[in-house]
């Protein structure tokens, strides 16, 4: 084993301390690097600022806690800039993993900010079979939901009362890990000329650049980057802002070990050509 | 009776639920919303036939102390913490504040997104040991992925705050390359794989409602 | 000079008659027609702003309607200046309503802006999805034509692929070296296509180890998979007439926990140090993991999965990998099954109009924007 | 450092770091933690079915309809919950194998009513559109003469990616498609054509790729902000 593999092949165990250092010390010693923001996460915010006060906005809460540090800052972003902006929020949980976020994150939200639960927000809850759901609010939100999360009937929430169904909603948002917002892109959408915009985690995000380059999706928020920069753009710092240094950070380590890693890679291969020319 | 019969129900279900989709009269939306309020419900059930195949596995591994059995006594106790708090109140159980939500704010939300947050340790070392532009493809695969990674994050300003002599450079043309190459060529790649995808589904569900893909009747007669 | 004048006539009569005509087809003041490719019960009110819109006060518009046999009209919606559109959802099919629009200057009575008519009707097929239809008619005429075509025992070509000319390559390597060959299918359950593709190709590779008798291990994640599988690994053995060479052990089930599995098979390739891992299947975020400890012991790793956001990591780590449809084809190249061969036959046709599609598309926008949007259309969807 | 005094962050605290001992192996921390996940979870699942589904969707409509046919003798829509809810009670005879197979009948009826609904809506979302998507964008063809003749008229930078850009999209999908069709081997001009598809693939892969690494990273970033705020209070 010549010195490179030695380099190349140490316990794993010693990135991780780096990556744990590169990660923490950021976080209590903040940089404050400027972030950028692009046009995908810039168009869900001009929608949002287009709409008429009043018009209601349905955020879909389609992840669960295995993704909540990445989708949690975002959620929370769109939810303060719809209030300030007087749009009342419809709150759908389509993962059962969900709805305990989404009540965490809607109360908190509305204390803060003063909103009134039934008026300024409704928190619908969660209903099984993704597409069967999606559907049906096209048709009527009361057929897969007769009561709310809190067990009040539809017709008793006075922000529901004049909700029939996609007709009376400004935009769908759904924020997931997973391939949902396709489905509300290819039954909301298409279906019904729903306009959807989506959030997701910066796995998926890549995937979702077709849709909106035809115009599917009328914007989308990519990880937690995404949430950064939709903090920026309401101007209200939170947690997407605050890790953006460490994911800086992290992201320049991890390009620093591809070349590292590499350049071992390349001089191992040569040393072992050299080797065994020299043993021939 | 056993094979026939759920094979005609899937293909007088599937034919219903499509050929609905180009009919708008009101007969056929009325069918459609009460299919779609039906499916709620059955779909429901089948949900909850999976938690309880789940807590049959673990009771049997405690009743025939298979290995490991001490800890299916672990994952009941937790069950039965989630079933007792869940319940205890009725409907008023899962509003904010109860039992049963701090259960899930400070049990299963922490354990759950730390799960995958390994994966950011996993990833470094792989970075490292393993991503190698071994052939032509993973070069250009390593550099798109360079690009996105740099392009995304506040690259830029590290190199303005440092103020290099090529900081504007950077800052004002990696962003933008990196939102050109997620526009243009990861787009198109994207596209022929959704394509291919989605012909496939409509295949498989072709195959499916045809009776010709039976394998989700499971074995036996 | 008589003709001159006749002509004249002529052409002032047509001159006349067309202007006149013209005037007939100028949009009318107030258009009611019933909502196309709806449920029923709706009617579309159109207008043309009236001029008092310029003056100062003007109040809107207000959209009335008169059931037959009745004699005053209803004001069903006010409507607010600079709006020209009405939807009545409360039209009873079948009942010739007549509509009429007002204009409410600041002052003053409201002018009438004209009356309309029409009813309300649901229709039985959505024009508007016409080219689904026929997308629709179209994949399902192929595929079942390939797939019965297959099942008649046609010769259907399928190219080779190239990560499956490696795997005999590696069989051999491990051989050679006297290694065992890991083969790991993923998360999936039996009915999942990729566990069903993974199982085929599990198949093939345990005919070629069992020749070479180059053990083989198959840890699993679900129990059931790992029945089948054993099943098939043990006929493949006899199939090459060594079923005493078949160790029963050799296929087990490990845990079905994500990372506990992931552990459990890290350990199995410290411990054993196989010369070449096979990870085919269903895969989620393990995939790094796995591959990156087989390439840390210095294995040759082939990999194939459906899972698009897995295969990076495969392609970087691995020496092959068979992406998304490959996986399904290298199924259907291996195994000849008519379900997989005729599906594979089905959508590469689907894909051969969809690229020609496109080429022509692109041709004729280059030609003439006119024809190439014209074109395009056929393919347009969205908005009901 | 102000170190947390309630209880329940403590324990979130040290069942974050039960998971996190996986790193340096597989030991019981983690299995224990692990374990209590996975009966948690699944008891969490139950009570959100029962309480968000079954509760609104099943049961009230049937009391309510049972009620006004025992009070006023009269048969309501919701009743019709009678349909379904058999159906669901004949899918849970899975749970016994003798019987199992009558589950089939409940699982034919959604499944196959899934299978409807995704035939028409992905052709027209993952087919149609996407390949109008090719052709057009915001009415406007993608393969612009008009952006190229901008090109010509003001020969710079800028211009030229507008113009170029459209015609490579339209190439990179058309040879991903190519790649991925089987029914030809590839050699000569198919050949060609599938290998800059590969070549579109691995940017489209690297990509994700790199996006997928900053989604581990915020992951372990929301994490880490709940360790050393939350538990040890480091930060505010």
């Amino acid at each position: 084993m010549n010195i490179f593999e030695k380099f190349l092949y140490i316990d794993r165990r010693w990135i991780f301390i780096l990556v744990a250092l590169a990660v923490a010390v950021p976080l209590v010693f903040p940089l404050g690097l400027a972030v950028t923001t692009s046009p995908p996460v810039e168009n869900v915010y001009n929608e949002i600022e287009s709409l008429k006060p009043g018009t209601p906005v349905l955020i879909s809460v389609d992840y669960d806690p295995a993704t909540q540090p990445e989708l949690g800052p975002m959620t929370i972003a769109l939810l303060r800039h719809c209030i300030a902006r007087k749009l009342p929020v419809i709150v759908t949980v389509l993962v059962p993993g969900g709805p305990g976020l989404a009540v965490d994150i809607t109360s908190k939200v509305a204390e803060e900010m003063g909103a009134q639960r039934d008026v300024d927000y409704t928190l619908l809850g969660y209903k099984v079979g993704v597409s069967a759901v999606i559907l049906s609010l096209g048709q009527d939100f009361r057929i897969s939901y007769p009561r709310d999360y809190y067990n009040t009937p539809l017709d008793e929430i006075p922000l529901m009362k004049n909700v029939k169904n996609y007709n009376d909603v400004g935009l769908v948002v759904s924020i997931s890990g997973t391939v949902i917002p396709e489905y509300w892109v290819a039954y909301a959408h298409e279906r019904y000329g729903q306009k959807v915009a989506a959030g997701v985690t910066a796995v998926m995000a890549a995937d979702f650049y077709p849709y909106l380059q035809t115009g599917q999706l009328v914007g989308l928020v990519g990880g937690l980057k995404g949430a950064a920069e939709y903090e920026k753009l309401i101007d209200r710092p939170a947690d997407g802002l605050k890790g953006m240094d460490a994911q800086t950070i992290v992201h320049l380590l991890i390009v620093v070990f591809i070349i590292l890693g590499n350049v071992a890679y390349i001089f191992m291969r040569r040393a072992k050509k050299r080797s065994e020319a020299s043993a021939r | 009776m056993r094979r026939e019969l759920p094979l005609a129900i899937c293909f007088i279900m599937g034919v219903i639920m499509t050929v609905q989709f180009f009919i708008p009269h009101r007969y056929s939306q009325w069918l459609f919303e009460n299919m779609l309020r039906w499916l709620i419900i059955v779909f429901t059930f089948a949900l909850i036939l999976g938690i309880l195949s789940l807590i049959k596995l673990h009771i049997q591994k405690v009743q025939y102390r298979r290995r490991d059995w001490l800890y299916s006594i672990v994952a009941l106790t937790g069950l039965g913490l989630s079933l007792v708090t869940g319940f205890m109140k009725g409907p008023e159980s899962i509003s904010e504040g109860q039992p049963f939500m701090t259960l899930y704010n400070y049990v299963q939300i922490p354990m759950q997104a730390t799960m995958f947050s390994l994966l950011a340790f996993y990833i470094a070392s792989a970075a490292f040991r393993t991503f190698r532009a071994r052939t032509l493809e993973a070069t250009l695969l390593l550099i798109a992925a360079v690009v996105v990674m740099l392009g995304r994050v506040s690259f830029a300003a590290i190199f303005k705050d440092l103020s290099l002599g090529f900081s504007t450079w950077v800052e004002s043309w990696l962003p933008g390359f990196a939102e050109w190459v997620l526009d243009y060529p990861n787009m198109a790649a994207k596209r022929g794989i959704m394509i291919g995808i989605g012909l496939g589904a409509i295949s498989t569900a072709l195959k499916i409602i045809l009776g010709i893909e039976r394998s989700w009747l499971g074995g036996g007669d | 000079m008589k003709n001159l004048t006749r002509a004249f006539t002529v052409f002032l009569f047509y001159f006349a008659a067309t202007a006149l005509t013209a005037a007939e087809e100028a949009e009318p003041p107030v258009t009611a027609r019933d909502v196309p490719n709806d449920a029923g019960g709706a009617v579309d009110i159109t207008w043309l702003a009236s001029p008092l819109e310029k003056e100062e006060g003007f109040q809107g518009y207000d959209v009335q309607r008169r059931a037959p046999g009745k004699e005053a009209f209803e004001t069903i919606a006010e409507i607010t200046p600079g709006e020209a559109v009405y939807q009545d959802k409360e039209a009873e099919d079948g009942v010739p309503y007549e509509y009429r629009v007002r204009a409410l200057p600041a002052e003053g009575p409201p002018v009438v802006l004209g009356v309309s008519g029409a009813a309300a009707s649901g229709q039985w097929f959505n024009t508007r999805r016409t080219n689904v239809l026929v997308g629709v008619i179209f994949v399902t005429t192929v595929i079942v034509f390939f797939i019965y075509r297959a099942k008649g025992g046609a010769e259907l070509f399928v190219r080779k692929i190239a990560g499956l000319e490696a795997v005999d390559e590696a069989i051999g390597r491990a051989t050679e070296m006297g290694k065992p060959i890991l083969y790991v299918t993923g998360l999936g359950d039996a009915s999942e296509i990729s566990t069903i593709a993974a199982m085929t190709i599990l198949a093939k590779v345990a005919t070629k180890t069992a020749e070479y008798e180059t053990p083989l291990i198959v840890p699993c994640y679900d129990p059931i998979v790992m029945m089948v599988e054993k099943e098939m690994v043990r006929e493949a053995y006899a199939e090459v007439g060594k079923p005493d060479a078949f160790d029963e052990d050799s296929v087990f089930y490990v845990t079905t926990s994500q990372f506990g599995y992931v552990a459990a098979v890290d350990g199995i390739m410290v411990r054993e140090r196989p010369a070449t891992n096979f990870y085919m299947g269903a895969f989620y975020a393990e995939s790094l993991i796995l591959a990156e400890t087989g390439a840390a012991t210095g294995a040759i790793q082939i990999a194939g999965t459906d899972r698009v956001t897995q295969l990076p990591f495969f392609i970087t780590a691995c020496d092959y990998t068979l992406m998304g449809e490959e996986l399904y084809a290298a199924t259907a190249y291996l195994s000849r099954d008519p379900l997989f061969l005729g599906s594979l036959k089905g959508q590469d046709w689907s894909k051969a109009v969809i690229i020609t599609a496109m080429v022509i598309g692109t041709a004729l926008l280059i030609v003439s924007v006119h024809l190439g949007t014209g074109f395009a259309k056929l393919f347009e969807t969205g908005a009901g | 450092m102000h170190l947390s005094t309630d209880i329940f962050i403590w324990i979130a605290a040290l069942l974050t770091l039960c998971i996190y001992s996986f790193l340096y192996k597989d030991n019981p921390f983690y299995k224990f933690a692990e374990h209590l996940l996975v009966g948690v979870s699944a008891g969490y699942l139950f009570v959100i079915y029962f309480w968000n589904n079954m509760w609104p969707n099943l049961l009230i409509p049937l009391r309510d309809g049972f009620g006004i046919l025992l009070t006023e003798g009269r048969f309501t829509g919701n009743l019709a919950a009678l349909v379904p809810g058999t159906l669901g009670l004949l899918l849970l005879t899975r749970l016994i194998p003798k019987i199992g197979w009558i589950s089939r009948w409940a699982f034919g009826f959604y499944f196959g009513a899934f299978q409807g609904i995704v035939i028409t809506g992905y052709m027209q979302a993952f087919i149609l559109a996407q390949v109008y998507g090719t052709f057009m964008k915001g009415g406007n063809p993608v393969f612009s003469l008009v952006l190229m003749g901008d090109f010509f008229t003001r020969p710079a930078w800028g211009p030229f990616v507008l113009a170029v850009s459209g015609p490579l999209m339209i190439a990179g999908v058309v040879c991903t498609l190519t790649y991925f069709f089987f029914s030809t081997e590839h050699r000569g001009f198919a050949g060609g054509v599938a290998k800059v598809g590969i070549v579109f693939l691995m940017i489209g892969f690297g990509a994700s790729f790199g996006y997928t690494v900053m989604a581990r990273v915020s992951l372990l970033i929301g994490r880490l902000q709940f360790l050393i705020r939350d538990w040890l209070g480091l930060i505010s």
